[in-house]
């Protein structure tokens, strides 16, 4: 347990820096590895819960196919890659305090309520099959409509960018 | 005590027959605009049909109870039912609601907006409709909620398209503010699911409107009521508008188009009223009690304020916009001392707000549409190029300025007087200071309607329209406004017709608040 | 473990992305903070997954994966469509919203 | 008999229905040259119901009393001595008289009254489960207004036909004659506060539209928002003290609360001070007392048979009228009975003053009877105000014709010398117009006070209620009076004057004015000869045998029932006061001609000989006439009172009021640019911003740029989010 815990606290402080660089860089393109960074962080909790799919699929999906995504828009939008003076707004300081008091409030109420809950360890540990097999008999319904979804986003995404 | 046969179907008829029509008309071509047209003016008729049955099967003897009532399930998961009923409070708005749209549809016969598009426009006013009256008969917190939601985004698009100039800021202030406010609102309605109780203590756990209202606030603390109660107070204070957040208002209504700025001031700025009366007060008494003085404060200011803001516009629309402002500070004054005859008043003044402010701003499409302006220093003599329509505006501007023996009087007068003895151990010096203020407000009002009525009626018309048309009333704008003529004078005349359906509710209302705070009810003749 | 440790993780960084949302000119860099307030959202489902005991929380860390996915996309989309007309992605130079 | 005492609201409701017809019908339906026969055939309509109905009340009042006489023995009501119903008829004056005292000043009840008769319907609104009824009160008071008010106006409607004819707006014209009648009727019946706000305020806005007649011109309209604005300035006092009385008696029914007044007495009295002061703001500005006065000269913008209608005769008088009907209100408000000086004596007294000094400072001849109509007001404010009811009420009626009489001879000059109303194109016209030169001098005379026309007997009673009215005197009220009977025969003398008198200084050929015109000013000419009848003193008819007939207004008009109540006295009539009165009159008629006297010069003695042959051969030298006027007559009236009011009237109230509007207008302006549009507008735009907020103050928040809909939205979410947590 000590040692979950340890990696845990490594991976967190990883994962919030990261975070933070990606919000406050002003190289975009290293935002793009900071973000990166975090959604590794991610994964690594993600297995640390117990939920090897998702982590491989949150590997799998957004290291290996949307962080592509965004470095091909990075690149499509020409945007310059060393440091941009104006990456952020004038606005800033309210969304500082907006983003402040959104996240302590939400600290608050969850250690206010769940406190020093410890996380259940003699839980069922859910294998691949079983999310398959709740995907595809309990959630059918949404998981059609995310296929759905998909399909409607590709060919949004076409229409969108398609040059007419 | 559900309601059968077809009085088990009126209410739920009343609302949705203007959706039915706006669905209706979805699948009408858009180049046929005639046709769309008399489904519009159907639809909005039969739904007045409906108000008219309703009018005579209202059981008058007992005004105070819930009537032709539906309760079905709608959402299980947290609790909201589909309750609609109908009582001597709801009746005056919902008739009120039912008469302007079709009065509306016939005024934008000839006279859709630009861009055009007439399926839209009257597609919107008839979702509107079917807010509107939602509203009104709504008896389950979720769905008064859903139904006061569903006005805004018909209104937006009225404005942010048929609008003006400056439309697009005009109704996203609109919007924004009233989401801001809506916001705070629906909090306080899940809290009230939450925290109220019943006298024992009990939590009630329920959005039934008529469940909150009996509980009275159970024994809820004061300050708890008065921290639910100001989030109502936001939500309904910004639809009123209430100074200081009324600024939307006057943006709004010089934007949008004509038929948009009635239904604006008609119907939509009651829903705030409504809300007070409906929900924040019986709900909880302590905190409208503990509000009260604060509320009737910024009701006066608004009667100075928004006069004060009448008299020094130059534009037509914006100075009855802003006149929105102070008439509606009479109606929060009523209502704000917790008496039943300032509800009265309240509802009374709603009513006549409702007619004179919609007749005026009819009045200022008309004259927009002849002159393509509105700055009063370009106007004159419209007595002379248009007597007709110059006699209208001076029998407007007189019920508007609270002339008795026209309906404005009858808001006016009752709510100045229920100040001098506020209910609820409120101070009475501080209410006679704001009867006092309030009367003073009455001066102004005169003062600013007058001025504008001389300057654009009296006198020869400018040289600048020399060899200009300026058509008189023509027959649509006819059929739109005699019955606002009509209902002004009569109301002036009868008011009995309004008070004596609204008062037991009132009096139920000023009772529980009254029972609730000082444990004493005065008013029980 | 703790569950909170999950769950003011995901806090954390659901503010982070909200700042991010907020206060970046980049289009691209405002729809990776979107990213990250999805992120958030899902690494608390799967917390409570696990609390619970249920699968469904793994379940829907899968659908939101699968929207943001689609919605990067679009989005990446909408952002090339407005830079090839407007030779910019700074969002607060488009006002598009007031017309 | 009662019929129509019971059934009143038929009075009101034909000249409304006439309003209807004339306004909806009179174009098309009537024609244009018609409508003036539908106003006159329902006011002669109402004309008539109005005289059964004082009839009718006279019955009543006859009936009630013999039969408490004769009830006198089975009843308990005391009655007093002497006084029963065989022997009423043959007592002489002085027992009569003095049994009248002791009924009024003793134990209340002790002499017969007469209830009004009250017809009322529920519901008209309520509140509460109260019910607040609509309906009409009919007593005395009621019919004495009836009679004057159906009278004049039937007389305007008529002499209107012929002086409006072929007006821009003669239907609209005669439209508002008829709602105006209408609403002056409502409001003398009314049988509540809120009836009588409601024909109050409706009295108002025909005086608006009137005066605002010829709309095309802008000092007519700017006439006419004056009038009206400082009615609404003066409503504020009339809703506040009917809110008060409402308030302290929980309801407006009229008569119920005189009543109560009566019973309560002191324990209210500081309720009824506030009220008093409150309902005095009213009567200021609707009656044009001093300082609201400065409306009504310039409500004479409006058609002369308006001004003589409404502005002189009946609507101006509704704040007298409304004192008199909430008489023990002010009665105890004031404390009238024991005081010797209180607010509402003080206004009229002063009002009569300044209105009389302002008067000689006109050359408008419209305007000299506006600032006299404003100083006799203020006389039927002050009698009020000494505690003399039937004095006030008798002036009001006698007013009523004689002042009417000289607005309508004043139009009728008008009308002849080419609608002009300025005195210097005047003059001379004695010989063109004979009638109406006639009917004018003996409303001069009537208005002057002179024995034996109308005036001298109201004003009398006036000066008798100052000087000896209720349990104390009012001497200073006495003096004010008696200066005021002085400058009254002195500007009238003057207005004689200029217009009839010298030679014609106008343009054209002056031309009597038509039958249709001189008649009602015959009519009205008569009325103010015998008017003064109405109310003789006993020791006058004594002489001639026919006592009976003695003090008729206070009889038939005064309600009893209620100033029994509260304690009012009638003081003996006193010989020499009336003495003293009519040589004040007569003085100030002599010294108006002999400054014309004194100064006969040498110039144009063939042309002073003209009209010396008239037999005024002291009234010549118009030559040197202004100059004279102004050293003499003026330098001892107009110069310390005159132009001190008039100064004061202009540069003060005027400025007040002008600077009021402005006022009221500028700090609109101010508020609006920097409350409205700066502080509060950008306050809300610096919430979706934050920044920014300097250069672009007001467009911060209408940027359209998401990101700071984001802020407010996310913002909204946390405060929302607190609210919740912490709080709830």
């Amino acid at each position: 347990m000590v040692a979950q815990n340890i990696a845990f606290g490594i991976i967190a402080a990883i994962t919030v820096a990261a975070a933070l660089g990606m919000v406050t860089t002003r190289n975009i393109v290293h935002a793009a590895l900071f973000l990166v960074a975090v959604l590794g962080g991610l994964a690594a909790n993600y297995v640390l819960l117990t939920a090897e799919f998702i982590a491989t699929t949150q590997v799998l999906v957004y290291i290996g196919a949307v962080m592509v995504l965004f470095l091909f828009g990075i690149m499509l939008t020409r945007a310059p890659i060393g440091r941009i003076p104006q990456m952020t707004g004038a606005t800033w300081p309210v969304a500082a305090l907006s983003a402040l008091a959104l996240g302590g409030i939400t600290v608050y109420a969850l250690i206010d309520r769940f406190g020093t809950d410890s996380l259940a360890t003699d839980n069922t540990v859910f294998r691949t099959a079983d999310v398959s097999d709740s995907v595809f008999s309990q959630y059918i319904i949404p998981f059609e409509a995310v296929s759905v979804l998909l399909l409607a986003a590709l060919i949004g995404a076409v229409v969108l960018a398609r040059r007419d | 005590m559900d309601a059968t046969g077809f009085d088990a179907w009126a209410l739920t008829l009343a609302v949705f027959l203007p959706a039915v029509g706006a669905l209706v008309m979805m699948a009408v071509p858009r180049a046929r605009e005639l046709e769309l047209k008399m489904i519009a003016l159907g639809a909005s008729l039969a739904t007045l049909a409906v108000g008219v049955y309703l009018l005579f099967a209202f059981d008058y003897g007992n005004a105070g109870t819930l009537q032709f009532g539906v309760h079905k399930g709608w959402i299980d998961a947290i609790n909201a039912d589909y309750i609609l009923g109908l009582d001597g409070l709801s009746l005056p708005l919902l008739i009120l609601s039912m008469v302007i749209i079709p009065l509306c549809v016939i005024y934008s016969w000839e006279h859709i907006p630009e861009p055009g598009n007439a399926k839209a426009f009257l597609i919107l006013m008839l979702i509107l409709a079917s807010g509107m009256n939602g509203t009104f008969v709504a008896q389950d917190l979720i769905l008064f909620f859903v139904f006061f939601e569903v006005v805004l985004l018909p209104m937006y698009f009225m404005i942010g398209v048929w609008g003006g100039e400056n439309r697009r800021y005009a109704s996203l202030k609109f919007f924004l503010f009233t989401l801001f406010g809506s916001a705070l609102m629906i909090v306080s309605f899940v809290a009230l699911y939450f925290v109220a109780t019943n006298d024992a203590g009990a939590a009630l756990n329920t959005f039934n409107m008529s469940e909150l209202a009996a509980a009275a606030g159970g024994d809820l603390a004061r300050g708890t009521q008065a921290i639910i109660f100001a989030g109502l107070f936001m939500g309904f204070g910004i639809k009123v508008p209430m100074f200081p957040f009324h600024t939307w208002l006057p943006d709004a209504h010089t934007e949008a188009p004509t038929v948009g700025s009635v239904i604006l001031a008609a119907i939509l700025l009651k829903l705030g009223t409504y809300g007070f009366v409906r929900i924040a007060l019986p709900f909880l008494p302590e905190g409208a009690a503990a509000w009260a003085p604060w509320i009737g404060l910024l009701a006066v200011i608004g009667i100075i304020y928004g006069a004060l803001g009448c008299l020094a516009q130059t534009d037509m629309k914006r100075l009855i916009a802003f006149s929105s402002v102070a008439h509606m500070g009479f109606v929060m004054l009523g209502i704000a001392t917790l008496t039943p005859i300032g509800i009265n008043a309240a509802v009374f003044g709603m009513v006549a707000h409702g007619i004179i402010t919609g007749m005026l701003f009819f009045l200022a499409g008309s004259v927009k549409e002849r002159y393509h302006t509105l700055e009063i220093s370009r106007l004159g003599g419209l007595l002379k190029s248009a007597p007709r329509m110059g006699w209208i505006l001076a029998i407007s501007a007189m019920a508007s300025l609270g002339l008795p023996g026209l309906a404005g009087f009858w808001g006016e007068f009752p709510a100045i007087l229920s100040a001098y003895d506020p209910g609820a151990g409120l101070s009475e010096a501080t209410f006679r200071t704001y009867m006092v203020i309030a009367a003073v407000g009455t001066v102004f009002a005169a003062g600013y309607l007058l001025w504008l009525f001389q300057r654009s009626a009296f006198g020869e018309p400018k040289p600048e329209w020399e060899g200009h048309v300026i058509a008189d009333v023509n027959r649509y704008e006819w059929a739109a406004w005699t019955p606002l003529i009509i209902a002004m004078v009569l109301f002036g005349w009868v008011p009995g017709l309004i008070f004596g359906v609204v008062d037991d509710v009132s009096t139920g209302i000023a009772c529980s608040i009254g029972t609730a705070v000082v444990g004493d009810c005065p008013w029980t003749g | 473990m703790l569950l909170n440790q999950f769950l003011l993780l995901g806090a954390l960084l659901f503010a982070v992305g909200v700042y991010g949302v907020l206060a970046r000119r980049n289009g691209v860099m405002v729809l990776m903070s979107i990213e990250l307030m999805l992120n958030a959202v899902n690494l608390n489902l799967v917390a409570f997954g696990l609390q619970h005991d249920v699968v469904s929380g793994q379940v829907f860390a899968l659908f939101i994966i699968a929207v943001a996915a689609a919605e990067v996309g679009v989005g990446l989309a909408i952002v090339l469509l407005l830079y090839r007309n407007r030779k910019s992605i700074a969002v607060d130079e488009f006002d598009l919203m007031k017309g | 008999m009662d019929w129509i005492l019971e059934n009143a609201f038929l009075i009101p409701l034909i000249p409304a229905v006439s309003f209807l017809v004339i306004l909806l019908f009179g174009r098309s339906v009537i024609g244009v040259e018609r409508v003036h026969k539908v106003g006159i055939t329902a006011v002669g309509i109402v004309w008539v119901l109005s005289m059964i109905a004082a009839v009718s009340w006279i019955t009543r009042v006859e009936d009630s009393t013999s039969s408490k006489y004769d009830d006198a023995e089975h009843a308990q009501i005391a009655v007093t001595e002497g006084l029963s119903a065989s022997s009423a008829g043959g007592l002489d004056g002085e027992l009569h008289l003095a049994a009248e005292d002791d009924g009024y000043g003793g134990d209340g009840g002790g002499y017969a009254t007469t209830e009004p008769v009250i017809s009322e319907v529920d519901g008209w609104w309520s509140s509460s489960g109260v019910d607040f009824a609509v309906g009409t009160l009919v007593d005395g008071q009621t019919v004495l207004l009836l009679l004057v008010v159906t009278s004049i106006s039937l007389l305007v409607h008529i002499y209107s036909s012929e002086y409006v004819k072929g007006d821009r707006r003669f239907v609209h014209y005669y439209a508002f004659l008829s709602l105006f009648t209408a609403s002056m009727l409502f409001f003398v019946m009314a049988q509540n506060l809120v009836q009588m706000i409601v024909g109050w305020e409706l009295v108002g806005v025909c005086s608006f539209a009137l005066i605002g007649h010829w709309w095309e011109e802008r000092p007519n309209t700017d006439a006419a928002l004056k009038a009206f604005l400082t009615n609404r300035v003066g409503d504020i006092g009339l809703l506040v003290g009917v809110i008060i009385l409402f308030g302290e008696f929980q309801t407006f029914d009229i008569d119920a609360i005189n009543r109560m007044v009566g019973e309560m007495g002191s324990e209210v009295h500081f309720a009824m001070l506030m009220a008093s002061i409150a309902l005095m703001a009213a009567v200021c500005s609707k009656s044009g007392q001093f300082p609201l006065h400065t409306w009504l000269p310039d409500a004479m913008a409006g058609p002369t048979p308006v001004s003589a209608l409404i502005h002189a005769a009946t609507m101006v008088v509704a704040g007298v009228f409304m004192i008199g009907r909430l008489y023990p209100v002010f009665f105890e408000g004031f404390s009238i009975g024991t005081s010797s000086i209180n607010l509402m004596a003080s206004i009229g007294g002063f009002t009569a003053l300044i209105g009389a000094g302002l008067a000689f400072a006109q050359w408008d001849i419209k305007k000299v009877l506006a600032y006299s109509t404003v100083s006799q007001l203020g006389y039927m404010v002050m009698a009020l105000g000494v505690g003399a009811w039937t004095a006030a009420m008798f002036h009001l009626f006698t007013h009523a014709f004689f002042k009417a009489c000289l607005f309508l001879g004043a139009g009728s000059v008008s009308h002849a010398a080419h609608h002009t109303f300025d005195m210097r194109e005047m003059g001379g016209l004695r010989k063109h117009m004979p009638h109406t030169y006639k009917t004018f001098v003996i409303s001069t005379l009537a208005l002057a006070g002179i024995f034996p026309f109308a005036g001298f007997w109201s004003k009398d009673e006036i000066l008798l209620g100052a000087f000896a009215g209720q349990q104390s005197a009012y001497p200073l009220m006495l003096i004010f009076g008696c200066v005021v009977a002085l400058l009254t025969a002195a500007y009238m003398t003057r207005v004689i004057w200029y217009t009839f008198w010298g030679e014609y200084r106008g343009h054209g050929h002056p031309h009597e004015s038509p039958k249709v015109m001189t008649v009602p000013l015959w009519i009205l000419a008569v009325m103010a000869v015998v008017a003064g009848a109405f109310n003789l003193p006993t020791p006058v008819l004594e002489r001639v045998g026919l006592e009976g007939l003695a003090h008729l207004v206070q009889t038939y008009a005064e309600p009893t029932h209620y100033l029994n109540a509260i304690g009012l006295s009638h003081p003996p009539p006193s010989f020499w006061l009336a003495v003293v009165g009519l040589m004040l009159a007569l003085a100030g008629i002599a010294i108006t001609f002999m400054y014309f006297w004194r100064n006969a010069g040498p110039h144009g003695l063939t042309e002073r000989n003209r009209y010396a042959k008239a037999g005024y051969t002291f009234l010549e030298q118009k030559y040197y006439l202004d100059h004279l006027y102004t050293d003499i007559v003026v330098g001892s009236i107009k110069r310390p009172i005159a132009r001190a009011a008039n100064w004061f009237n202009d540069n003060v109230i005027d400025l007040v009021v002008n600077r009021a509007g402005e006022g009221a207008r500028d700090s609109g302006r101010w508020v609006y640019r920097w409350i409205d549009q700066g502080a509060i507008d950008n306050t809300v735009n610096a919430l979706g911003s934050g920044a920014d907020a300097g250069g672009q103050g007001l467009r911060v928040m209408q940027t359209g740029k998401v990101q700071n809909y984001g802020s407010l939205l996310f913002g909204t979410a946390a405060v929302v989010a607190i609210v919740f947590v912490i709080v709830l």
